[in-house]
């Protein structure tokens, strides 16, 4: 193999979502990946609509993101190859805990939004494109709402930041639980539905298209996907966030597939 | 005589831990005009800057209408309102020279028209009428110290401070101006102190003159007399006395002193007694020249010295004779009493004065 | 490169068609960012001029300090203010967080010291006979200060072009304290994140050229007024 | 308001400690900064020294611009530089993006426009007539700047401080170009980001004090020489 | 003659629609020094820019050394670097005195001892070595004049070029710079180029005298000349003839011509023939007073007339008396001539000058 004209030996992008990052989780992976196979990654930390728009043209070597929808939309596209599952977890809905919309009990998601729709409840929306964005708006398209209005409250950044937002505002915000826990301490939210399936987050790996990209490290990209998925990383993501929070952050989802988690 | 409007009292002014000014008292009576001159570097412009009130002295007193000064803003700018000052050089504003002129008027809130009037009427006054639109920093040096000047002037106070007001002014201006200002302020009776190296301008234009030497006053007293009667060395140099001679009085009777120099004696009015040491200070216009043949009929001329000329140089309409009487002398003569002499450099000559021309300085010790 | 030609495009387009939103936010980024500048020039020239012109022990200190504080990190800011407008914070009961109000203040900290430290300069410059020449035509200290403002025009201006170019520029405390509200406190700046965020990059650079073009047409105007009449 | 507290005690203890990797970040922190305000330096005392003095059709333009640049919002020079860079941009051979150099470059391009035109207006300050007087003693052109320079040293300082204050507290092109990557473009405001947005506020704090005292003890040193010798 | 240093041809400079200098040639000869003046505004400031090569004319050309002059800053350096200027203020850069002084020979690169000892050397000379440590912000006015005199001197040029160089100092320096300057200006051979408002340094000083009025030359000449024989009234008023009648020549012989005035006839020497308008110019020290009762001895004495004493103003050591003859007359005399004549305000007097005396300028029109 001969990288390709300025290729510096090592060097590997990966655009991945802040969640990944700001869990701390990237901290303790990539060095052990680093220090296995010699590349040095360089982690971008954006939304999960930049990192794939970055990897779709080509400037991102790997992608670790949490948006299967727009996924596979990529993929589709051709613009992503090798696409796989590494783990999950899960998105709750957050609200005061003196819960004004009487959420907590209610069955299912739609009758979470419901509502909320109909009582204008203050909710935030974190309306950046990202993966928690995107899946908060198809949960509105399932009971066919376009939400407006004061009450919905679209602050265009961060989870860390809409659920400061959220929790100042006394309003409802859909989280993923890692953040949640992370910041747990600072927040007047609490947890007032939560484990349903479409709740779940799930982040794939992927690795951008040698054939369409031929200046992509892809060996680099290949071995940070096996790693991901190897019993080693695995490992470490079971058990990480259990020492700080008292339960794991993520979930293990190496060499399963999507339909495996549907049970 | 009248009140003063300034009374300055022990005033000490220091830079780092070099005393600029020391000095014991000085008044400022109202309506007189008051020349303050003195080497560069003495501390005139510090002096004015106190009297001005615009800084305030390390330590002593100043009065403004015999009420002492206390140096903050609420008092000071009711008397600063009095005053007008003309820094030595003109610190224009950058703006036009209507703007500059008006500055102190808009100060003191007076309506437009009023302003404008004022304006030019000094603008006029001062030759800048023309140049009242033109931004400042294009003027020309006496331009600049006209707009100066009328900027001062134009606020019509009842204290004016004058720093060098006119040394960049073309000589016609200045001398016209000299006349034309020796009227307004007697006439408007404004108090005014200036400083000026003119000397000229301090006998035309002084009521007193203060005499400033290394931070101190060496001698306030009427132009005249400091120009004929200086108290001092110092002073006698500064004034232009050019011969100053160093000699012991042998006897005095009646008030003539028979002096003993170094080349001979001679004699002057002086009160001095036998055995002091003296100076006899000559001024150069005292000293009449002849030719070595002539005799002088004035009986008053009681010293004739003989010598010869050195150097014979051009000062306007007048000449500085040098000559040789067994010390330096220097006269000052006419072109025409010169040509009339007939005499040139390095020929002999009569050099006369008489006993009253001379003026004597006791001193103290050797 | 051909994504700044389409953010060109779509800028001019946004213009053209007068969008709303992009009329909102950036009205209100003006709004705000101008009202935080006028707000530090109210304390910052006075403050400046003082420290300029005044001598007193400490005054290298406060200077430094004055300095630093135009090397503040909007985000720091941000996270301080956040801190202080916090419910749980001391000025929690004025519910400010997340609102308009709470940006101007942030701002209003970011210009502060960058007005205050270019006036100290600018006064400095001056020679300081003049002001003895003022005093002496009977200036007050207003009058003085206005005076010697007027003649450091040049600089002052440079001031507040510094001041406003930090804050109208500046996201990070607008994110924070801001929230970033579709339809309430989101400002150019944010906006510009959030698009890049969602990878909308020619949407932000659209936003992007139109912040820069109202700052150029503003400091147009500044700069006219600072060089006019300074043609000596 | 604890929070600070901790902040201060955190700060404390880093600094003590002598974390190594608030160290590395620090000193990158320092070293990319001062890198850009140097360069900025470079091309911009030169450039606004001419701007300054010189006379030509279309000098106000020109300062607008400048002045404009002043107010570039640091994402959008990061979005630029990044497009610019990015593999499939027109420099992306060079595989500069994610890299200290690039956040230098980013950085550069924020502090130049403050240097220049700071110094411009410092120039501009400068009465005219002394320009002559140093020609008259017969003064070439670099030495005609250097002491012009000299002679404005204090409005000179004031610019090498507000350039380099820009680029010490920018956040938003360091992470952009820089990528926040630990241990290789993370610097103490992207490391402070990265801790507010983990929620790790006193961390936050730390980070931010640390980066203050850094700020003011430079500034300190830049003070004190701008006043030395500038008692009049 | 020798060769010009410095030629300028057909100069225009205008600021604005306003022409400040037009003039047509201008040479400044090696080894000379040439005093420029004229009134505020004049342009000679401007002038002296342009002579110094430090502002490119609107139009005309300029050769220093034959060489016209190339206005980019390559050619110009080595040029500039031959020449010295001191400014009309003295603009000191905000350092030390010694600073200031050695700024020249800093940026010709001189090593170091050698700037030490040229600077002490003249800072002594000008009378402030004592201030090389001092920030020159805190200069006295003449102090900051002298470092600035200073600061040109120590570049030993071959061209110096002077605005008004001693307008701040004090009197006895001023006296002795101008006698120690020619000095060492007519030994080193130094071209010397000065713009002064002082008659007696103009006389004093200068070998040619170039007279700017509104922007042009009005007459380029030795001293005397220009004192004695003015081209122009303007320039008579300007060197400062206070007497210039107006007349109509009657008859002409042998170079003494008859000139009918308002108030009667006068003799003067003049080439101008029957009936050409002339103005007749006397400068006062050429008017001789006697008591009316008075004959005048000297048979030159062609034009006796008869008036009254109106004013007498003291001019230093000298009088300035205004009478009226019929016409205004100003004359100046001695004090001691005063004295002698025994005169006084408001009482009749008898002036006389020779034919010789009176200048007179033979006018186109009217
Ligand atoms: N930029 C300008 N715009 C308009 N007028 C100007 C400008 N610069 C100079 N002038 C005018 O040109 C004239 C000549 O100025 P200059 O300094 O040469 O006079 P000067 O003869 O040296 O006078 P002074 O004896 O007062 O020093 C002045 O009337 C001045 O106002
Ligand atoms: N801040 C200062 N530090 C040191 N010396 C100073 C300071 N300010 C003034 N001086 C000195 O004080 C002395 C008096 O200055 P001042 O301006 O009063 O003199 P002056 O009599 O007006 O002289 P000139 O005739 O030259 O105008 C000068 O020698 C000057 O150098
Ligand atoms: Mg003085
Ligand atoms: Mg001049």
């Amino acid at each position: 193999y001969k990288p390709a004209f300025g290729q510096q030996k090592g060097d590997l992008i990966l655009a991945t979502t802040t969640s990944t990052q700001d869990s701390g989780l990237l901290d303790v992976l990539i060095p052990i990946f680093e220090k296995k196979t010699g590349y040095r990654v360089k982690t971008i930390a954006v939304g999960s609509g930049q990192s794939l728009a970055m990897g779709a043209k080509g400037d991102a070597d790997v992608v670790l993101a949490h948006a299967p929808t727009l996924e596979e939309k990529y993929v589709a596209d051709g613009a992503f190859i090798n696409r796989r599952l590494v783990m999950h977890n899960d998105f709750v809905v957050l609200g005061p805990a003196s819960d004004p919309a009487k959420i907590r009990g209610l069955p299912r998601e739609r009758d979470v939004f419901s509502r909320l729709a109909e009582g204008k409840f203050p909710f935030v929306s974190r309306g950046d494109n990202s993966g928690t964005h995107i899946l908060e708006l198809s949960l509105w398209g399932k009971i066919d709402f376009k939400p407006s209005g004061s009450w919905y409250i679209q602050v265009g950044q961060g989870m860390g930041a809409a659920l400061n937002v959220a929790s100042e505002r006394g309003a409802y915000v859909l989280a993923d639980r890692g953040t949640y826990l992370a910041l747990k301490k600072r927040l007047a939210l609490e947890i007032v539905y939560e484990k349903s399936r479409p709740l779940l987050n799930i982040y794939h790996v992927m690795e951008a298209n040698p054939a369409k990209f031929s200046k992509a490290n892809h060996v680099g990209a290949a071995a940070f996907g096996n790693f991901m998925v190897s019993p080693e990383a695995q490992a470490v993501i079971r058990t990480f966030g259990v020492d700080k929070f008292g339960e794991p952050l993520f979930f293990p989802d190496g060499g399963k597939s999507e339909k495996d988690l549907v049970s | 005589m009248s009140a003063a409007v300034i009374e300055a009292r022990d005033l000490r002014v220091a830079y780092g831990d070099r005393t600029t000014l020391a000095l014991e008292t000085l008044t400022v009576q109202r309506r007189e005009i008051l020349a303050v001159v003195g080497p560069n570097g003495a501390g005139k412009s510090t002096l004015l800057r106190i009297l001005a009130l615009l800084e305030a002295p390390a330590a002593g007193v100043v009065r403004f209408d015999s009420e002492p000064v206390r140096y903050d803003s609420r008092s000071l700018l009711p008397m600063r309102r009095r005053i007008a000052t003309v820094f030595q050089s003109p610190l224009l504003c950058n703006t036009t020279v209507f703007g500059n002129i008006s500055l102190g008027l808009r100060f003191r809130s007076i309506p437009k028209p009023e302003i404008d009037k004022k304006v030019s009427l000094w603008a006029d006054r001062f030759g800048v009428a023309h140049l009242l639109g033109q931004p400042a920093a294009t003027l020309s040096g006496g331009e600049a110290q006209r707009v100066s000047l009328a900027r001062a002037f134009v606020l019509d106070p009842e204290v004016l401070f004058l720093d060098e007001p006119f040394s960049a002014l073309d000589q016609p201006t200045r001398e016209g101006l000299i006349a034309e200002l020796e009227g307004v302020l007697r006439e408007s009776k404004v108090t005014t102190v200036f400083v000026t190296h003119d000397r000229n301008e301090t006998l035309h234009f002084g009521d007193r003159v203060a005499v400033v030497m290394g931070g101190r006053l060496a001698q306030v007293d009427a132009p005249e007399r400091v120009f004929s009667s200086p108290v001092s060395e110092e002073v006698a140099r500064f004034v232009g006395v050019e011969n100053i001679l160093r000699g012991v009085v042998l006897e005095q009777r009646e008030g003539i002193g028979v002096v003993s120099l170094d080349f001979g004696q001679i004699q002057v009015a002086t009160e001095a007694k036998a055995g002091e040491h003296v100076l006899v200070c000559l001024r150069p216009e005292e000293i009449v020249l002849a030719r070595p043949d002539a005799s002088f009929a004035h009986e008053s001329m009681r010293n004739v010295l003989q010598g010869r000329v050195d150097q014979v140089i051009p000062i306007g309409a007048q000449l500085r004779v040098r000559m040789n009487t067994g010390i330096p002398l220097t006269a000052l003569i006419t072109k025409q009493s010169w040509q009339e002499l007939s005499l040139a450099e390095g020929q002999p000559v009569q050099a006369a004065f008489k006993a009253s021309a001379a003026h004597v300085i006791r001193r103290r010790e050797n | 490169m051909e994504l700044i030609w389409h953010g060109l495009v779509q800028a001019f387009r946004l213009i053209i068609a007068g969008d709303p939103e992009v009329m909102r936010i950036t009205f209100l980024s003006l709004k705000v960012s101008g009202l935080a500048t006028l707000l530090s020039l109210v304390f910052g020239i006075p403050l400046g001029a003082f420290i300029g012109l005044a001598r007193f022990p400490g005054r290298g200190f406060v200077l430094s300090l004055i300095n630093t504080g135009m090397a503040l990190p909007p985000v720091v800011v941000g996270l301080f203010v956040s801190i202080l407008l916090w419910r749980s914070g001391p000025l929690g009961v004025l519910q400010l967080l997340y609102s308009p109000t709470a940006i101007v203040i942030a701002q209003f900290i970011l210009a502060f010291p960058v007005v205050t430290g270019l006036t100290v300069t600018a006064m400095q410059q001056i020679d300081p006979k003049l002001r003895l020449q003022l005093l002496g035509l009977g200036a007050s200290r207003a009058q003085l200060l206005v005076q010697l403002l007027k003649e450091a025009r040049l600089a002052m201006l440079a001031a507040v072009m510094a001041g406003f170019g930090a804050v109208i520029s500046e996201i990070g405390a607008s994110m924070m304290v801001g929230g970033n509200i579709l339809g309430y406190t989101r400002v150019l700046t944010t906006a510009t994140v959030l698009e890049t965020a969602k990878g909308n990059f020619d949407m932000a650079i659209a936003l992007s050229i139109i912040l820069l073009v109202i700052t150029f047409l503003i400091n147009w105007g500044l700069t006219a007024i600072q060089q006019y009449g300074n043609r000596r």
